[in-house]
């Protein structure tokens, strides 16, 4: 292999350069001058964003372990943009931190870090590589929930993290050593040469698969979910919630539909009866919560039993379906986030209670925030309206009805929390309501950026047909 | 290859070390306990790995690769793990799991 | 015969009507009541005229009047059925036509005196207007869906104005009575015209009447229901409508009610035409009725009609308010009619009932708004609608008092006047059929003979009351409507009306039936005479003989309980026992199933709240649970 | 720009225009010329379709198609046939009308205002759909801003009120989905492609169990927002809640698009199903005629007396088309159209009395004509109009209705026919109680002598109203024609 197929992990080796760049910043610029580094940050991701959407001809490298092809280049473009809009998001707050307590840029460091894992996680070749990339895109992430040294809460997050992490992946390789036990081989594209059902496979691939599903948090690997949310930073909790989560469904739908094919029959039930569950869960826990973050982290879960509805089908369309509406999912929740996160750090105020009146005081963030319930919860004419009711038809296409009348059912409870927070909003008064504040400009590029794709992914139809087109690359 | 001893022994030890973990895991309260038990899980799968490797497919050293790999990894989870509890010490002064259940419901 | 010009009669009182209802507040009074007589005097020499042309211009086709029509499409139902909008011209719609108009326009003449004042009087004007529109296009109907229009519109023009002082209570509670009684009537009505509709294809009268045609043909090949065929049913559910609009027996109770309308309204509505409308309505399908079941349906309105007729001139005896008196003498004259109707035949003499009936409306008309309109001079005078109150009033209006006897003797029966006449005639016919129903006749006619007495001494002679302030003859605008009505009363009985409205159409010569009519007139002064005894001079007679009858004459001064009886299922079972469960059930189940749903959600998602415990190492164990649940069930139960 | 497109672009725009306004002078006078804008086109729309349909023969004309998600073969496919004409101006008049009446809205206008435009985009284009995936879209849209509506500016327990019809109306579109979804999977006409065109899936018969299995889902899905018993329940909170205006839109257009989605889909889409099914449907409709009648008997709030007569009458509506034939589907049609403009005259009405006496309890009002002649007088009307006298547009729906209902030989069709038919009995009841008890006899309240009479906005909102009400009572032929002639083709595919 020559230097310039290199250039095929460009992705990679940039944000690598990037991440570098950043552990000499940490050494070079003095303490004074570490909140400039926001901007540094931003300015270089950027870069890097722009940069990623040059094409490249799919390959793969070392013998099979990394490969990479069109539709895994655009997730990858697609996970870059999320960070991005994080990173506006959470800048302001960012710069406060590092000049208040005069920290260093490790933050940076450690969430692109973790991006660089979840690049080679979805482009793994082999499990090792997959392994290697799921670890380095979770380790991380417990850093980042722990950021807030000052918070017990933060500390507690990262444990609970790093706990059900390490476990789950321990889990996990006992599952993928039986899968090798069988096999032989730890290249995907030799695994689906020879994988069959037998008992052994079933087991290593359930105990492998709750690996993944931790990282998606479905139920019952969720638990860590809401406290985690709840007790990291926001920004962590909204980069846990949409990119990492993105990911895992990406990869996880990878490896179904093309190594783990064979087992179509194990596992399409297994999907069905977790997305039943996940998404019964997940409305459920919703409904009686008070705090933001808690009330995100369960929607997202319910968000991800829909992710399922989509994965269970095992087509072109469902592959489709599955990554426009995981698109579509960032773009949402990085914008409830991003308010969240915009209240949150003016007035520190969380609970959906404190958010009564807000419209009165705070119009603009308010229609971010309607937009984006709307889209999470499915209306028309916003995002997530096309992406719910494709992946519906994706699992209507094959037979699924009684499925999809359930989960029609789960989107109609998850509207009754999603309108709550919308009357806490809209119809209430509120006894002090949020007064009214003016955002810095990162924040509202940020916003702006999410309610662009909110308002323009569902109308934009090319959009859903070039996916298609893409997800060709598996069937 | 051992002689006298079969996969099976080996596999039997590697599952039994697994499930010490997770009884570890979960019945342990303190946190340091728990690190450890979770180790002795990845440390299961790693004498899988390996002896998988040597007994099954001697011919590629796939499996020694991945258990070196997990070694690594679980290295670096492991101290990761330890600064944050040293965080939770600074706050708390304990290392109980107990302090790490404000957050409920 | 040219007809368009008969469009015109309903036309411009409708005209009236929208004028005077939509400026209402920006026209004086007065001038409103002018063009609301002028509207009408129009419409009447219109009628008068048609009537000429009709009756004498016009030629007959071999011996029969011929029907003109003029119509135009208005609804399309299904290809074959289609309802018309148009004009129906034949002997009974021309002689209605000049009943309508002639008693309309005394009312609305008298109303200017009797409305004097009034604050709604624009509004009274335009009702009335309204009112008199609605009643033309049922009597023009061309066919029986626009005589259910025309129907409803005369039934919400009776309830506005029987509702006219909206702020009485008994008035607004008469008015929805009337209203809710009738509209019960209509709904048989309307079943039975869709069941028409459905099995003869048609609407019009003149298909539907035509004795060779199929729907008269085919009655017998209709599906049949409990052992009638479909076109009876038909015809007595329609019939069903005509006595709700008639008063019949036991749809009766809303007319006494009705009294509380201004006593105008109650002469013209309530006395001369719209009540009458449900004779109008069999007589107008009266070939259906006769030909179809051999007249079974005829049958049923003959002896509803005698029973009513009965019944209510018992009724009349004990009332003492005079209002109420006349409006049971009202339902009792109508049941004459109907009774008259049911014992008819077709062609030729064997059609005197249909005759004799057509003959009363006309005449009973004239003398019925006489003595309404002469009742409502009293009260004007007397301020009182009660017997007790009045007495001796001859002194102070002499020309009340005289038009009123006219009246009274008419409606006993004394010959020469109108009464005499037509009565006779529906003796004759009750007398060829059945002796039973002659007899109820004849009884009847002696009662009413009695109770009119009693009611003419009662106000006119009897004890001399004495007047807070003393009462004086009505004003002119009054007075001359009551003259004309009286001269007409007196006259119109010479009317050779059996030539000119048939059965048949053809006309033939009746003649008195001497004995029949003697006997009558014997029954009839009989009555006068006791009434002579009881009430020419103050007496306690009428206490004893009250006294002797005891509970009879309770039950008939309580009108049979009936009203009660009518209390009782609307208040309790419509409201108690039907809606109110209803309503209750609707809260409580179907929408408590509802909440129901939500509840338990929220619910169980407080039950499941522990499962989150916040502990990692529960977390762990669901984790570890969860995944050796999933192998076991993939590997043991859901095998492949 | 085609004509039709513009009844979806144009509220789009004043929606937009709107957002720039501030106060509500302003507000109000955008939306009044929105109002006044869109008026103008539907009234356009029916001469040029008029004009159209003498030459075009299509079922649907001003037909536009453009693909717009190419995989799954979703257009944007839009024409009009008579029947969505109709109530295009149906929407587009109760809409005006509905501008005038909220003309003193004061509590932020322009969101108001906003609201309500959104909700008639969401109809509109309802109403123009030909392809069930738009149509499905444009559904949701307008049921949501509901929630809004009725949370912001209604009175009374409007939060729980708003919640149960939002939910119950998403749930009801949640089956809707399914019977979509099930309709399109089952749409391949010979090897061709997935559709959701629904002329194209009409020339495909669908499976006999497909049809048995999605026509109740569809069905219901649409019949709940016709308020169908027993998932009527939302609506008499709903409309209690609701701000006038509101309740004229919701109960005036937006449950009609419950009987339009069950004539265009359910019935066109799935005729065996129909034909099935219809016994369970036709109790439940009759079962909700009549029980909406008494419910309304007993009621003492105007707004839940008239809820529950939106009951009685829409259940009439899916009545009639369940009888399956031309001339009760006429009659489905007109009673919509009626419906909607007496009902919002009702709600309009209620609204102005409220607003004066700040009570909607008949048992505290009275007398009221002597006080407020006008109103009262107009509300009288109304009810005749609602109790199905001739000369009212309500008369002429019933009775092709019930004609069309007596074509069904049959006993069980014969007896469903009566009960309905025995329902005019009982409305003339809680009508006459109302007029009774509220506007006749005296006035119980003194203070209430000297209420203020019509101002020139409500004369002008309550004439815009009655005026159809009265035409099509008087003159029906030319609008019955209308539909009839767009009723053939589809009575044709379901026999």
């Amino acid at each position: 292999m020559d230097l310039n197929s290199f250039f095929l992990m460009r992705h990679e080796l940039l944000l690598l350069v990037i991440i570098l760049l950043f552990v000499t910043a940490e050494i070079v610029i003095p303490r004074k001058k570490k909140g400039s580094t926001v901007h540094l940050a931003i300015l270089l991701f950027g870069l890097h964003t722009a940069l990623g959407f040059l094409t490249l001809e799919e390959s793969s490298l070392f013998g099979g372990m990394f490969r990479t092809n069109s539709l895994i280049h655009f997730f990858k473009n697609v996970l870059n943009i999320g960070v991005l809009i994080l990173l506006l998001q959470s800048a302001d707050w960012l710069q406060k931190k590092i000049e208040k307590q005069n920290r260093g840029t490790e933050f940076f460091t450690l969430l692109f870090c973790s991006l660089l894992g979840m690049y080679f996680m979805i482009s793994a070749g082999d499990f090792l590589m997959f392994y290697i990339g799921l670890e380095l895109s979770t380790l991380p992430v417990a850093a980042l929930a722990a950021y807030e040294i000052m918070k017990r809460k933060s500390s507690e997050a990262g444990i609970k993290l790093i706990f059900s992490a390490g476990l789950a992946s321990g889990v996990s390789l006992f599952g993928i050593s039986m899968l090798y036990a069988t096999t032989g081989s730890i290249y995907f594209q030799d695994v689906i040469q020879v994988i069959t059902t037998t008992n052994l496979t079933v087991l290593g691939f359930v105990l492998f698969f709750a690996g993944l599903a931790f990282k998606i948090s479905l139920v019952p690997f969720h638990f860590w979910t809401a406290d985690v949310y709840e007790g990291a930073p926001i920004s962590v909790a909204s980069y846990l919630s949409v990119i990492s989560k993105g990911a895992a469904a990406f990869i996880l739908m990878i490896l179904l539909f093309t190594v783990l094919k064979p087992l179509m029959q194990v596992w399409e039930n297994l999907i069905y009866v977790l997305a039943l569950a996940t998404m019964f869960t997940g409305n459920l826990f919703a409904l009686r919560q008070h705090n933001m973050k808690r009330f995100l982290a369960f929607s997202s879960i319910a968000q991800a039993g829909f992710i399922l509805l989509g994965l269970i089908t095992g087509t072109q369309l469902g592959t489709a379906t599955v990554v426009y509406f995981v698109m579509i999912y960032i773009f949402s929740n990085l914008a409830a986030f991003g308010v969240v996160q915009a209240i949150s750090q003016k007035t520190g105020k969380e609970n959906i209670v404190d958010y009564e009146g807000l419209y009165r005081t705070n119009p603009r963030l308010s229609l971010v925030m309607l937009l984006a319930l709307f889209s999470l919860a499915g209306i028309p004419p916003v995002a997530g309206f096309f992406g719910k009711f494709f992946l519906f038809t994706a699992a209507a296409s094959e037979g699924y009805y009684l499925l999809v009348f359930l989960a029609v059912v789960n989107v109609t409870i998850s509207l009754y929390y999603y309108l709550l927070v919308v009357r806490a909003i809209f119809l209430r008064r509120g006894d002090n309501p949020v007064p009214h504040f003016s955002n810095q400009l990162y924040m509202r590029l940020g916003l702006a950026f999410t309610v662009i794709g909110i308002l323009v992914l569902g109308l934009y139809s090319p959009l859903y047909d070039y996916i298609y087109e893409l997800s060709g690359v598996f069937n | 290859m051992i002689p006298g001893i079969s996969i099976t022994e080996i596999l039997t030890l590697s599952t039994i070390l697994f499930f010490i973990g997770i009884y570890g895991f979960i019945t342990r309260t303190n946190l340091i306990s728990i690190l450890i038990s979770v180790e002795l899980i990845l440390n299961a799968s790693v004498i899988n790995f390996v002896m998988i490797n040597k007994y099954l497919y001697p011919d590629i050293l796939q499996g020694v690769l991945y258990a070196l790999f997990i070694i690594a990894v679980a290295a670096a989870e492991t101290a990761l793990a330890v600064a944050i509890i040293f965080n939770l010490y600074k706050q708390t002064s304990s290392v109980e799991v107990k302090e790490t259940e404000t957050m409920k419901f | 015969m040219q007809t368009a010009y008969l469009l015109l009669i309903p036309l411009i009182p409708l005209l009236v009507f929208l004028v005077l209802g939509i400026f209402n507040k920006r026209i004086k009074p007065a001038v409103s009541g002018y063009i609301g007589v002028a509207g009408l005097a129009a419409a009447t020499m219109l009628s008068c005229f048609a009537a000429f042309q009709y009756f004498f211009v016009a030629d007959k086709v071999n011996g029969a009047y011929q029907t003109f029509i003029q119509k135009t499409a208005w609804m399309q139902f299904t290809d074959t059925l289609q309802v018309d909008m148009g004009i129906f011209i034949d002997p009974i719609s021309v002689m209605m036509l000049v009943v309508v108009s002639t008693i309309s326009l005394m009312v609305h003449i008298y109303s200017r005196g009797y409305m004097k004042g009034d604050a709604g009087y624009t509004k009274f004007f335009a009702f009335l207007s309204l009112f008199t529109f609605s009643m033309y296009g049922l009597v023009l109907a061309t066919n029986l869906f626009q005589i259910y229009i025309f129907w409803e519109l005369v039934g919400v023009s009776s309830f506005l104005l029987i509702g006219y002082y909206y702020t009485k209570t008994s008035a607004v509670a008469a008015a929805k009575k009337a209203f809710i009684v009738t509209r019960f009537a209509d709904f048989g009505f309307l079943v039975g015209i869709l069941i028409i509709g459905y099995y003869t294809g048609t609407f019009d009268f003149e298909a539907l009447n035509n004795p060779a045609g199929s729907a008269i043909q085919n009655w017998a090949f209709t599906s049949t229901f409990m052992g009638l065929s479909a076109i009876t049913w038909a015809l007595i559910l329609i019939f069903m409508g005509g006595a709700g609009k008639s008063a019949m027996f036991p749809l009766h109770i809303w007319l006494p009610d009705a009294m509380e309308g201004p006593t105008p309204v109650s002469a013209l509505i309530h006395a001369a035409t719209m009540v009458v409308a449900g004779v109008y309505l069999v007589a107008r399908l009266f070939p259906m009725f006769l030909f179809v079941d051999d007249g079974f349906v005829l049958q049923v309105v003959a002896y509803v009609g005698a029973f009513s007729s009965l019944f209510a001139a018992v009724i009349a005896l004990t009332q003492t308010d005079i209002k109420r008196v006349l409006a049971f003498s009202t339902m009792s004259q109508i049941g004459y009619m109907m009774m008259a109707l049911g014992v008819s035949g077709f062609d030729g003499h064997e059609g005197v009932g249909y005759m004799a009936s057509m003959f009363h409306l006309f005449t009973h008309a004239m003398f019925k708004a006489l003595l309404f309109l002469g009742a409502g001079a009293v009260i004007h005078a007397v301020h009182s609608n009660y017997l007790q109150d009045m007495g001796g009033l001859r002194k102070y209006m002499p020309v009340t008092n005289f038009t009123f006897l006219v009246a009274a003797l008419a409606i006993a029966g004394v010959p020469p006047l109108a009464g005499f006449w037509s009565k006779d005639e529906i003796l004759v016919a009750a007398y060829e059929n059945s002796p039973l129903l002659y007899g109820i006749g004849v009884v009847v006619a002696g009662l009413t003979a009695f109770y009119m007495f009693r009611l003419y001494f009662g106000i006119f002679w009897g004890k001399n009351t004495r007047y807070a302030h003393t009462p004086h003859e009505a004003p002119l605008s009054m007075t001359i409507p009551l003259v004309l009505l009286a001269f007409f009363t007196s006259v119109v009985g010479f009317i050779p009306f059996s030539r000119f409205v048939t059965a048949d159409k053809m006309g033939f010569e009746a003649h008195l039936n001497y004995p029949l009519a003697a006997i009558a007139v014997a029954v009839g002064a009989a009555g006068i005479l006791l009434a002579w005894l009881f009430y020419k001079t103050e007496n306690d007679l009428s206490d004893r003989f009250a006294h002797a009858f005891g509970s009879l004459y309770l039950w008939t001064s309580h009108k049979f309980y009936f009203d009660e009886l009518y209390l009782f299922i609307t208040r309790n079972i419509i409201f108690r026992y039907i809606s109110a469960p209803i309503a209750f059930f609707d809260k409580k189940f179907v929408d408590g199933t509802m909440e129901g749903i939500g509840n338990k959600t929220v619910l169980l998602s407080r039950k499941i709240m522990s499962v989150q415990s916040g502990k990692v190492q529960d977390y762990a164990f669901g984790f570890i649970g969860g995944v050796v649940l999933l192998a076991a069930v993939f590997i043991y139960l859901w095998t492949f | 720009m085609d004509i039709l497109s513009l009844f979806v672009l144009v509220p789009v725009l004043v929606v937009a225009l709107l957002a720039l306004t501030t106060g509500l002078k302003q507000a109000r006078l955008v939306a009044l010329a929105g109002g006044l804008l869109q008026f103008g086109m539907a009234v356009n729309l029916l001469f040029a379709y008029l004009q159209e349909r003498a030459v075009n023969d299509a079922i649907f004309v001003f037909t536009r198609d453009i693909v717009w998600f190419k995989q799954l073969n979703i257009h944007y496919s839009i024409g009009v046939d008579g029947i969505s004409v109709a109530l295009l101006l149906l929407t587009a008049i109760i809409l005006l009308a509905g501008i005038f009446i909220s003309w003193k809205i004061d509590d932020l206008p322009k969101e108001f205002f906003i609201s309500l435009l959104v909700l008639a985009t969401g109809v509109y284009g309802f109403f123009i759909s030909i392809d069930l995936f738009t149509m499905f879209l444009f559904y949701e849209i307008a049921v949501i801003p509901m929630y809004l509506l009725i949370g912001i500016w209604g009175s009374g327990p409007k939060e729980y009120s708003a919640m149960k019809l939002t939910l119950m109306l998403m749930g009801a579109s949640a089956v809707l989905l399914v019977g979509i979804l099930g309709i399109y999977f089952n749409s391949i006409a010979g090897g061709g492609a997935l559709t959701f065109n629904i002329l194209e899936i009409a020339n495909v018969n669908i499976p006999y169990e497909a049809q048995l299995l999605f026509f109740p889902l569809t069905f219901v899905g649409f019949a709940v927002l016709g308020a169908l018993f027993p998932f009527h329940t939302w609506s008499p909170d709903g409309h209690a809640s609701a701000p006038t205006a509101v309740s004229m839109l919701h109960a005036g257009v937006l449950m009609k698009l419950g009987g339009y989605g069950v004539f265009r889909v359910a019935m066109f889409l799935l005729p065996a199903g129909a034909l099935e099914w219809s016994w369970f449907f036709i109790i439940l409709s009759a079962i909700g005629v009549i029980y909406g009648a008494f419910a309304a008997i007993r009621q003492t709030d105007l707004k839940y007396i008239n809820a529950y007569s939106s009951v009685s009458h829409l259940g009439m509506v899916l009545f009639a088309l369940l009888m399956l034939n031309k001339t009760a589907w006429n009659g489905a049609i007109l009673q919509s159209l009626s419906h909607g403009f007496m009902t919002a005259l009702f709600f309009a009405l209620i609204g102005m009395i409220y607003s004066r006496t700040h009570t909607r309890d008949i048992t505290r009002l009275g007398g009221l004509l002597k006080v407020i002649p006008f109103i009262s007088a107009i509300y009288v009307i109304a009810g005749l109009a609602s109790l199905g006298l001739p000369g009212f547009s309500g008369f002429v729906a019933e009775m092709n209705i019930f004609v069309g209902s007596f074509q069904q030989e049959g006993l069980f069709h014969r007896v469903a026919t009566l009960v309905s038919v025995s329902a005019i009995v009982v409305t003339a009841v809680y009508i006459l109680r109302v007029v009774g008890i509220m506007l006749m006899g005296p006035v119980k309240n003194e203070e209430f002598l000297d209420l203020p009479q019509a101002t020139w906005y409500e004369t002008t909102g309550i004439l815009l109203l009655l005026l159809p009400i009265v035409g099509i009572g008087v003159a029906p032929l030319w609008l019955s024609d209308m539909i009839l002639k767009s009723i053939q083709p589809f009575i044709q595919a379901v026999l």
